[in-house]
């Protein structure tokens, strides 16, 4: 059967020649790079280029702007969480959007049960905020922004050249989570006008388990992790060699090839999106429909879940995402659908289709036959409809009591 | 993640549809976990003749209502009212933690079809 | 040349078999174990038959108290930090030992900024704890006790389970960090009483970037990290399969031949510590001389430096590290060598020699010949000597001032 | 980490040793950072015709000193007190940062041992 991965915004295969450059740092050169000796130095001066890499590929103006974290996640709890930290005494409000990564909400979310305030700001229906809205939230409080450069789940880019002016005309810390973005659009951290931001390996065909944060020299700081000083004292721990290697590279590939590809992903994505409109009624295109990422399609189903279309999907090779709740675990659909002003139950019905450098036309071309039929038999078996209210119904026992305590998974469960 | 009875009743379903003049019918779901299940049912002499359901849902929710419609179809109303939403899930040779809760809601939605059935018979 | 890595404390190759495994989830296997298609469910079993693997060669009754975290520093954190943090309205006391790793002393520390009082319990000369210590330390208000079980710099085994009978007795969560001894020593978290041990990949012929939290069914504890919820919500971020799947090969081979290597190690460790002890004076074995890591061999060398014998070992191929201040970037000599009774100057002729499962007999035996040129060598080159005070001399302008604004690099400096 | 320069005077070192009835000697150090340094001399005419050190340090500390004799000998005492550790790093085509402060003694201990000649010269 044919294999066809739709998924690159989960993640990415790692690309062969990083794959080769990360092998000779694991089985020969394998020094840890606080080492003196010749081993050592050898894997100090790999984990160095490639610091040197990440800075220029996002435009720092020095290396030691950049350092390397465990995963994306780590890095936006170290830009985030950081920067709070360090200035509190300056003030104790964030601002942030609903469009965020769990990694950055959930930073956001503990720093309110530290003391912290934090503004969420809404979304447009394309997934956006504006600068204005940034504008009007600040208060004397505030000490840090954090607004993502391009959304996960509907792929939209935000305004963050116009956000960084008012931050910076406010002199506040401006963050943004570019995990997303960085490989796809051009991404300089001079022209965004950022004072930190964050990335991850696993997103440009490096591997998983190595970020890097960008923080902009003179930036009021402190790190979330105690230990070593390895990372300049940013952040403690033998740093993972391969791991910084091949995020080096990653990024430098991405980079070079980076405006040929995206034009040649968003033919693909403007023909998915053309077709499946055209093709299947009761269609949402969700984000916006040219301020986005590249290789990035999303919709909505009316009245067929994610989950089974993605399982359907899945029985012929083809793997792709849903915000569906129950493909993430959790028993909400996906925030971002819902903050765009989508009901819970459209929102249940939405796909995320990521294209990226292993896909080939006929990939589309499959898809764009594979998914039709689905989505007809799937609403063929669905209680649901035009003109149909479920709610309505005279036995209906729709209730929307709080699952609260399933959503923990007990030890036993795992 | 699925058992491969799971994996076999989302795949191929059985009885999917809805009875027209059902003598009963009953629609549970939780909007939050994306669950929608109705179930409508014939009955004669106290035993289910035909059953059928429509479900909006992932893949625990197609395969448990398969799999209770499987369940219910033959039996006497009493029989069926004994069938519990573990017992589907056993049924399917077990369902992922984070599914047992959401999910697994055939049971009740054939509960709620029957006592549709109950009440216009007390009608 | 000749080249002899006798440094394994500091890290180790990457078993081949090892980087076999890991290399098919960079390329092959690359999905996010979060995604529910084909791609990420084979991604998920992989995780989790490492998770079973670290389970296994631990002891440990379910893989559900295994955790897989960034590196063996973040384990710590989150295994010290955790802790603290959800049993702050028990105590705020924490006892922990002068031997610890930064990783452990350094959350400590933190911790004492954030308001919790921090018992470090002084060394006996061959670097370990008594229980009776620990039993004299508890109050009212303790709520951990983290000890280390073998030392990394002077490879001293501390007597964990009488320690944690103690911990036991008075219901004390116990922590031990295991990074040194797991796949060199025998590690049951049952037998070792431990409520939470931590490990990391790179020193047992795994990647570097991945370690292990064991935490017991029943443990008060809380993430120190936010975002997702992979890692039963204990660790967010994609993890890095690559790194678990490398973790999980190499904690089982290496407690697989366990003890014939151990005994291969320790024949080579006793050797050179006979030969080197017979060979040169002025000579200080430091640790105990039994009750330590098998592989493990350190000294002290009056009148020298270990910057200067570690390069000159260099020069020889041979890779070896030292506690002495200039090798660490910090100013001060190893806080171990200084606990267990050593003068600064004496502490910075220290010298570690781990070896592992790459040496042989032969690397033995040219270590044993390089090195008695190369300390007499030095020694010629120093002003001090035995019976020379340095400090007497009528110039003397020695001064023990304060330099920690050095200790911080600037921006430039970098 | 270390210049090649640095090298060269750490594996080959000018000058080591000690001058017996030494016309001046110094000693400066830091216990904490591990470096002492001893340079003792022979001076004739206001110049220094001989210097040699001894040095329990690092690297740095020794390829400082080693190139603080170099650059010292035949100097004039004056010339040679204008010798300054920065000057010694340059030398050396630099240091590591965290060397710059901590093993870059060598001037000092130079200035030492001339200002202990200076000292018994009016004594
Ligand atoms: C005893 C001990 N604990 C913790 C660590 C930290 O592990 P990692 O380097 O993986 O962060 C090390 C090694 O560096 C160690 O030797
Ligand atoms: C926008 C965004 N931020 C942060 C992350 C977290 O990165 P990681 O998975 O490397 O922790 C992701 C992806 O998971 C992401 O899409």
């Amino acid at each position: 059967m044919r294999k066809v991965y739709f998924d690159h915004s989960a993640t990415t295969p790692v690309d062969p020649a990083v794959a080769e450059e990360m092998l000779k740092y694991l089985t020969e050169h394998y020094g840890n790079p606080s080492s003196i000796h010749a081993f050592g130095r050898e894997a100090r001066k790999a984990v160095e280029k490639a610091r040197q890499q990440v800075a220029t590929a996002i435009g720092a103006s020095s290396v030691g702007e950049i350092s390397f974290a465990g995963t994306g996640t780590e890095a936006d709890n170290m830009a985030i969480r950081g920067v709070a930290y360090a200035n509190r005494q300056k003030g104790n409000h964030i601002i942030t959007s609903a469009a965020e990564h769990s990694a950055v909400l959930n930073c956001c979310k503990q720093l309110e049960r530290e003391g912290f305030t934090v503004t969420v700001l809404p979304l447009d229906k394309y997934g956006r905020v504006t600068a204005q809205q940034v504008a009007d939230a600040i208060t004397d409080k505030t000490i840090l922004i954090t607004i993502m450069h391009a959304n996960n789940e509907i792929g939209t880019i935000m305004p963050i050249r116009e956000i960084s002016e008012v931050a910076r005309a406010r002199k506040i810390i401006f963050h943004t989570d570019a995990v997303q973005s960085v490989g796809k659009i051009p991404v300089n951290v001079d022209e965004l006008g950022v004072d930190l931001l964050t990335l991850s390996g696993h997103k440009i065909y490096g591997p998983k388990g190595i970020g890097a944060m960008y923080i902009r020299k003179g930036t009021f700081w402190q790190p979330i992790l105690f230990g070593g000083g390895q990372e300049r004292r940013r952040r403690p721990g033998t740093e993972n060699v391969a791991g910084i290697v091949g995020l080096g590279k990653a990024i430098e590939l991405a980079t070079q090839n980076m405006h040929v590809e995206a034009e040649r992903l968003a033919k693909y994505r403007d023909r998915i999106f053309k077709e499946v409109m055209e093709k299947i009624p009761n269609t949402i295109l969700t984000g916006h429909p040219e301020q986005r990422l590249p290789g990035h399609v999303s919709f909505c189903f009316r009245f067929i879940e994610g989950e089974s279309m993605l399982l359907m999907l899945d029985m012929k090779g083809i793997a792709i995402s849903s915000g569906s709740a129950c493909t993430s675990g959790s028993l909400e659909p996906s925030h971002v659908l819902t903050a765009i002003g989508l009901t819970k139950e459209v929102a249940h019905g939405s796909l995320r289709l990521t294209m990226g450098r292993i896909n080939t036309e006929e990939d589309v071309e499959y898809f764009l036959e594979a998914l039709p039929p689905i989505i007809e038999r799937l609403r063929a078996m669905s209680p649901l409809g035009e003109g149909c209210n479920p709610c309505a119904c005279s036995t209906c026992t729709i209730h929307d009591e709080d699952h609260h305590d399933h959503g923990e998974l007990s030890e036993d469960e795992y | 993640m699925y058992t491969e009875k799971v994996m076999d009743h989302f795949t191929n379903p059985r009885n999917v549809g809805e009875i027209e003049n059902a003598d009963g019918a009953g629609q549970v779901g939780n909007p939050s976990c994306g669950d929608i299940m109705k179930i409508t049912l014939k009955v004669e002499d106290n035993i289910i003749k035909d059953i059928k359901f429509k479900t909006f849902g992932c893949g625990a929710a197609v395969a448990t209502s398969s799999m209770v419609t499987e369940m219910a179809l033959g039996k006497t109303i009493d029989e069926a009212l004994q069938i519990t939403n573990k017992a589907v899930a056993e049924a399917l040779e077990g369902l992922p933690p984070a599914k047992m809760h959401c999910s697994n809601l055939a049971a009740d939605a054939l509960k709620a079809a029957i006592e549709d059935y109950q009440k216009k018979q007390n009608a």
